[in-house]
């Protein structure tokens, strides 16, 4: 028999915390293979932020920094501009990086920082028990939006890769999502590519991934890897938004 | 008399509620009760616990360090709790899930098979009832009376079509005692 | 017969992710609960299996490894 | 719930015990283990025509209460420890702009992310300014759910009558332990707010709500104004709790929580025949030196007792004066210096005292 | 004799202290009367940034908040819920609102706040002496990026109205520019239709304004319109981004 | 330059010596009084190959430089006053996971936007600690530009050998002022950082830059660590100018700026004959507790003078601590109190010290 | 004859934007100091002024006031 | 000896660089020096002034509130400056821009119209200069020749050509305060 499946050599062997069924352990697995197949877990330093992914630093065998809430691509700025030839890459979710940390992905974006973001967007803040996010839906309950989100009162969801094509700085701006074996194949893609500009200096480069939260959205598992696709993909189309090759794509 | 309450499992066994339903049923018999909760990192899954005080006098500390009465609902949670009960304490041990036994010889040993017992009732979610009507049963710290108001009280009126269940897992619980006795 | 598909199931938390996506329908949740304290997956009819790692792919949590028989070259 | 008493979480009591005091706005950031109160003023303020906003951060947050408070309302906001520290510019801005409003602190672990588990490391940030120049804000510190209710709306009317920002600083065990509370009835005072931003409204004089003040000697007048403020603060809003002071040798030191225990520890102590009295500082700042001259007659010693490295014990110091000899005892890191240590400290301190070693 | 040009009513009758040329006065008139136009003046309550225009409150007759650097879209979202029926603006510079104040001014959009920004983007900062702005232009030279801006450090400009222009929150985005005549009356049609869109609850409205600094960009005021003209409006298009009407143009 | 003089303006000053202690980047955001430093930087580092960045913010730059001293650089920020307070959770941060940096703070007048012109209310929230959870800096507060130079570079050695961010405490005159300079020759000492994030290359375990401890045993383990360097750092690291204590009886306490006006008047007074003498602080934390001990058994008073409604005068009550009265007078708002102010307070004082009231 | 262009000469700035747009050319700066210490601009060709008010929507400073020959109603 | 100089004017009138050019003069003669700035929220125009100690002596405080020489070149400064002269003190005032007289009598008072002579040598900019020489003329605090090598020091090296104009200003400063003794 051939091992055709097995953990990620870039990871260690340590059980997440995070819930059944919560697809953040699926992007940590496709970032964990997209180390192994470049080779460059001797040179990759990730940055942990704040939100349920703060501990990722436990699963990667690599260096890392855990940043303070939305501060992740400052630190990864930090990092990278002290070690050029290093990969830096950070894992942030939506409220970490749509919310406290809007302004940091967009200047990080805008200086073309040559670091690549993991972008978990699950509409919701997982880690604090359920809030509202930037990201999330028009009539989705949170415990901050008790009623459902209302457009009159929060407004209405922040699309960051849309946002963030826009920049001239951007070089690799995608959205891929988790739900199902076919676009985990893509995500998975995604994100490699998103490290292969790193590696060739494109700049900056950001995949944001549609992301489940069972617990805080109050679903199965299952039931929610459906509502991603019938839900969130109408306010979030996948696709590549900006790439190195043809720029922003509308 | 102060009764000092640990209650220790997984997230997701009904260890807050357990407390928050026993604080509540002090409070409705008049007596001075505290509530203070304690989570792991993790969102569901993982370890939690809660202290509860349920006193005649004026509460001090409602931190619970050395409990009176111990409720462990699963294994992490007895190696972690089991050496801090105060001598002479209670300790009541979920046997469904925790094989080990209790060393320390100085307490008073409840053994409740919560999680089978409330298989049997059809109802996984309710075996922390079933530890409850255990622990009424040989602690008395609270009637079983006012557990039910407490659950009239703190549940929802679409949900109260759920009490008669409960009320049959705190028997369940409670006559595993009685037998013992 | 060696295994197919290789459940380490101390670290399986029972998500049910795996049970829909297999294409032979192998995959069920055990009634004994593992030491995370879930009733975890498994799959007994391993000659059933046919290595696609549908279920792999999809577990958030590396409790799966996949394996397929290496091709006897004849001769 | 008129005067009925309840069973709640100190984080919603708070929230509850806002809206009864007239606040109807709440801008805030989610952070453990605070969150129970932003999720009730969401499902409570529009009960009441109030509005509650989830704001991008905890800076956004502050800066949107300095707008509302500066429009005219009782607006507050709460965070916890990391979060707090991001709001620091902004309370600077509200004291330097003498605007009213109540910032909750529930203390976790620190420094850095730190933990979630409670903590009362916070204190020098909060009562000798966390932020940049010269200020000050009374900083409550409520030891019970019911005092979180109590001073909660205290806190409300101190801020409308100084124009001035009040902290009410709680750690995570308060926030999140359910207690009785029953919420009383009280008025409080009516505030005129003639120099909010309203509009014009027909006024002749636009108002203003500033804190830039470029020319150094008005500037320097500004803060001489807010300095004799601050002084009346200092005058007025001294709260504290005392207990056995008349003859005690030993007096054990604490606020919020950590004051529970170590009256616990007293009455204990008090058992054994030991004459041990307490000071619990309510208002943290002003901080109340009255108590340290009621007790010093008869104190031999002072042990303060803290859920940090030792901060509130450089106020007791000051209050002391080298009069006595000032103890310490804390732990940190979202630990709780349990009872049983809290009586080895004593006992150590006290051994000291009948030894004349103190 | 009939007078046909005035100081407007509800500005005061202080000198301002922008130094000469600097076209932040110009901008200060146009709301001016957009205010008397509309006969607001009453219910107006303005929010000055921190920046040159720092003093703003000193020179409008309409009630007034000082904000912190960067915040004044949050503290304008405070005035605003306490009172929905009073006329919100704040009026800021490129520092304050592309840079320190990213996040606060794409989340007032992003909710929808119904409010006017009035930005002015001089591609510099002009208080505190000449530093690059987000909005700096390559080449440019400023006295924290003195070999001029070089897209391989600092990225490249921020285009904020086609970035807020992404979000569903927003109602009105529009670029003008105050370097001619011509311009400037299409600045003050485009401010006019802010307030009024706020008027009538449209939500949030922004009007980015190019702008000089002829003291920090080194050149005459007159050389400073004709650099608009020639480089700073080939990076910043002209035009309406979105209307409530329409929704975003392309 | 090699040790010869230059005329130089003091945020300048911070710059070169930074460069010489072998600082290659720089993370700001533009404030005045400080603008002049982070301009040096844009045209000095990248002679050095070294590394200038404006960040977008305050937050941003302090964040910057969590994760380049991460990295394993030598790394600088600076700002004023309410640029410092938007740094606060970033300091606590590197207080937390132990990160060596220098940062600058040029002092301006508070609360909220205050003023531009120069101040020292910022000095609570340098020693005390503005931001949350227990730690504790080196702060330093040079007074002379020559010594801008000097205590820059000592800054980065405290930070490396103590893994812990360092604060050089200025104010706007300082920053703004030129005199003539010197730059020492001087070995600083190697350090091996060997726990840097780097990339593993090699190694067989990945490091860890952070500061969350989840479980509160740890996190108070942690704590008690960072407390026993902090003790240490308390022990090695205090600095202080004493002048004619030998035979005061009124002792003048000032740092930074005010120390050098407050130095002229006390060669004034002991022209007219008045036995005055002078302590000045240089670390502020850890404040020179035994200067006041060498003071002590003359001094009848001890008067402070701040451009402050009163901050450090809390440190000079804590090391007196009862034994001497302690007086204070401050300007605020970018006011320096004139050396004729200085002199009435003094002799005032003095003539308490001669009437036996003191 | 009255003014059509007044200008208020000590809020003057002598930024010189007012000159070029001037489309009769009347516009020039004075070598007087004003109290601001700047060059004043300013006009003395007054019959020359079209009252086009050009000068005065290009000036930063509201130095300018425009007026116009009220139109004589023939009667 | 010690000299306590402000200078004060409209920005834009070479306020800062008159006292820059002394200190770096005072530190070529081996003086101790010290220069301090102070700028109005204005980025150009509006009120500045410089404080420059220039001191054979160690300097204590840099901050100079009783001038021991006042330089004025605008009527707001001197409004703001005449009452802080040192008794005995020296104040010079720039009579092009300033009609009124300073009214103290204890104060050697030198006019200069700056400004004037400026325009007479064909530029605005080098009113300063001609200031400086009076100043040099009457004070003597430092020598011309240092205030040259300063201007070398500080002028970039293209700029060197300008240095006979700002020499010629210089000149007619001092002539002016010679013309007069
Ligand atoms: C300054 C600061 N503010 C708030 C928090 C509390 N906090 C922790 S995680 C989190 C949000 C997590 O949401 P998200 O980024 O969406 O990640 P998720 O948990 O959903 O994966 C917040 C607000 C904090 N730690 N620090
Ligand atoms: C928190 C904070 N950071 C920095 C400053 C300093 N500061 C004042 S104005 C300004 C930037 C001004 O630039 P811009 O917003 O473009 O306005 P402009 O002056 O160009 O009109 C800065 C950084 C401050 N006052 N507060
Ligand atoms: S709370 Fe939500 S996002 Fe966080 S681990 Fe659980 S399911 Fe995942
Ligand atoms: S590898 Fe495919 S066939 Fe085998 S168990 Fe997994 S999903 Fe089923
Ligand atoms: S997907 Fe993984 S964790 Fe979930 S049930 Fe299947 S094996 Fe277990
Ligand atoms: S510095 Fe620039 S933006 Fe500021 S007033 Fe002067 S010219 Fe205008
Ligand atoms: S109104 Fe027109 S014509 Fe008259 S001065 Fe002004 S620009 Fe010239
Ligand atoms: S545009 Fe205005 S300020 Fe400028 S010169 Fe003309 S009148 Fe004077
Ligand atoms: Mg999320
Ligand atoms: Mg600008």
């Amino acid at each position: 028999m051939k091992q055709i499946f097995a953990k990620p050599q870039s990871m260690t062997d340590k059980v997440s915390h995070y819930c059944p069924g919560c697809t953040h352990g699926i992007a940590h697995r496709l970032v964990g293979e997209t180390i192994d197949e470049l080779g460059i877990a001797d040179r990759t330093i990730g940055v942990a932020s704040v939100g349920c992914s703060v501990l990722a630093y436990e699963y990667f065998d690599v260096d890392f920094q855990q940043a303070s809430h939305g501060r992740a691509p400052a630190v990864a700025t930090g990092i990278k501009r002290v070690h050029p030839e290093s990969i830096v890459f950070t894992y942030q979710g939506d409220g970490d990086l749509a919310s406290i940390g809007t302004a940091e992905a967009i200047h990080a974006a805008m200086r073309g920082e040559n670091i690549t973001i993991i972008f978990i967007n699950n509409a919701i803040y997982g880690m604090t028990g359920g809030q509202m996010a930037p990201t999330t839906l028009l009539g989705q309950q949170t415990t901050t939006t008790p009623e459902g989100r209302r457009f009159e009162e929060m407004g209405a969801p922040i699309r960051m890769a849309e946002m963030l094509a826009t920049l001239d700085g951007a070089a690799y701006v995608a959205r891929f999502s988790l739900h199902d074996i076919p676009n985990i194949t893509k995500a998975k893609r995604a994100i490699k590519k998103s490290f292969q500009y790193q590696l060739e200096g494109k700049g900056f480069t950001i995949v944001e991934l549609l992301s489940t939260c069972p617990t805080n959205w109050g679903m199965s598992p299952n039931e929610s890897l459906e509502w991603v696709q019938t839900d969130m993909m109408k306010v979030y189309p996948l696709g590549e938004f900006k790439t190195p090759e043809e720029g922003e794509k509308k | 008399m102060t009764y000092e309450i640990l209650i220790a499992g997984f997230g997701g066994q009904g260890v807050m509620s357990m407390g928050m339903l026993l604080t509540y049923a002090g409070m409705l018999e008049g007596k001075y009760v505290s509530w203070i909760p304690s989570y792991g990192p993790e969102q569901r899954g993982g370890t939690a616990n809660c202290a509860v005080v349920i006193s005649d006098e004026e509460i001090g500390s409602p931190v619970v360090t050395e409990p009176t009465i111990a409720v462990i609902m699963n294994l992490p949670s007895l190696d972690k709790f089991e050496p801090t009960v105060s001598s002479g304490g209670k300790i009541f041990v979920n046997s469904s899930l925790i094989a080990k036994d209790v060393s320390r010889s100085d307490l008073l040993i409840t053994k409740v098979p919560a999680n089978d017992i409330a298989g049997e009732l059809g109802a996984d979610r309710i075996a922390n009832m079933v530890m409850l009507g255990a622990v009424l049963a040989e602690t008395r710290v609270v009637s079983e009376e006012s557990i039910i108001e407490s659950l009239k009280a703190v549940l929802p009126p679409h949900r109260h079509n759920l009490i008669p269940l409960n009320r049959d897992a705190l028997e369940r619980g409670k006559a595993l005692v009685l037998a013992k006795e | 017969m060696d295994k197919r598909v290789v459940f380490d199931e101390n670290r399986c938390k029972g998500c049910e992710l795996c049970v829909p996506v297999c294409p032979v329908d192998i995959i069920f949740i055990a009634d004994r609960i593992n030491k995370l304290g879930y009733h975890p997956a498994t799959v007994t009819e391993q000659d059933k299996c046919i290595s696609c790692m549908m279920c792999a792919k999809i577990c958030p949590d590396l409790v799966i490894e996949v394996f397929k028989p290496e091709k006897k070259v004849a001769g | 719930m008129a005067n009925e008493t309840v069973l709640m979480k100190g984080n919603e009591v708070i929230g509850e015990a806002a809206v009864r005091a007239g606040c109807r706005y709440f801008f805030g950031y989610p952070i453990t283990p605070q969150n129970e109160l932003p999720a009730y003023m969401a499902k409570r303020l529009p009960e009441v025509q109030g509005v509650f906003v989830q704001a991008e951060s905890e800076t956004a947050a502050i800066n949107m209460v300095y707008g509302a408070s500066g429009a005219g309302a009782r607006v507050m906001t709460s965070s916890s420890s990391p979060g707090i520290s991001l709001k620091q510019e902004g309370i600077s801005y509200l004291a330097g702009a003498e605007l009213p409003a109540v910032i909750v602190n529930m203390m976790r672990g620190g420094p850095g992310l730190g933990t979630i588990q409670p903590s009362q490391s916070d204190y020098f940030q909060a009562t000798k300014g966390g932020g940049h120049g010269d200020y000050n804000m009374v900083v409550l510190a409520p030891a019970s759910v019911q005092e979180l209710a109590d001073l909660t709306m205290d806190a409300f009317d101190i801020a409308d009558k100084y124009r001035n920002p009040v902290m009410v600083l709680g750690d995570g065990v308060l926030g999140q332990m359910m207690e009785p509370v029953a919420f009383k009835e009280r008025q409080s005072a009516e505030f005129v707010k003639d120099w909010a931003t309203t509009g014009k409204q027909g006024r002749s004089k636009p108002n203003l709500i500033n804190s830039l003040y470029l020319d150094p000697e008005k500037s320097a007048e500004h803060n001489e104004e807010l300095h004799a403020k601050y002084m009346t603060m200092a005058k007025n809003e001294v709260r504290y709790e005392v207990k056995n002071l008349e003859d005690a040798e030993v007096v054990l030191v604490a606020y919020g929580m950590m004051a529970r225990i170590t009256s616990s520890v007293m009455n204990k102590a008090r058992e054994k025949g030991m004459k041990v009295g307490l000071i619990r500082p309510i208002s943290v700042w002003p901080f109340p030196d009255e108590a340290f001259e009621m007790a010093l007659p008869q104190a031999k010693a002072f042990l303060t007792v803290e859920m940090s490295k030792g901060q509130m014990v450089e106020d007791v110091r000051l209050a002391v004066n080298g009069r006595a000899p000032v103890y310490f005892y804390g732990r940190t890191g979202g630990v709780i210096p349990s009872p049983q240590e809290v009586m080895e400290q004593l006992e150590a301190v006290y051994a000291k005292v009948q030894g004349g070693e103190a």
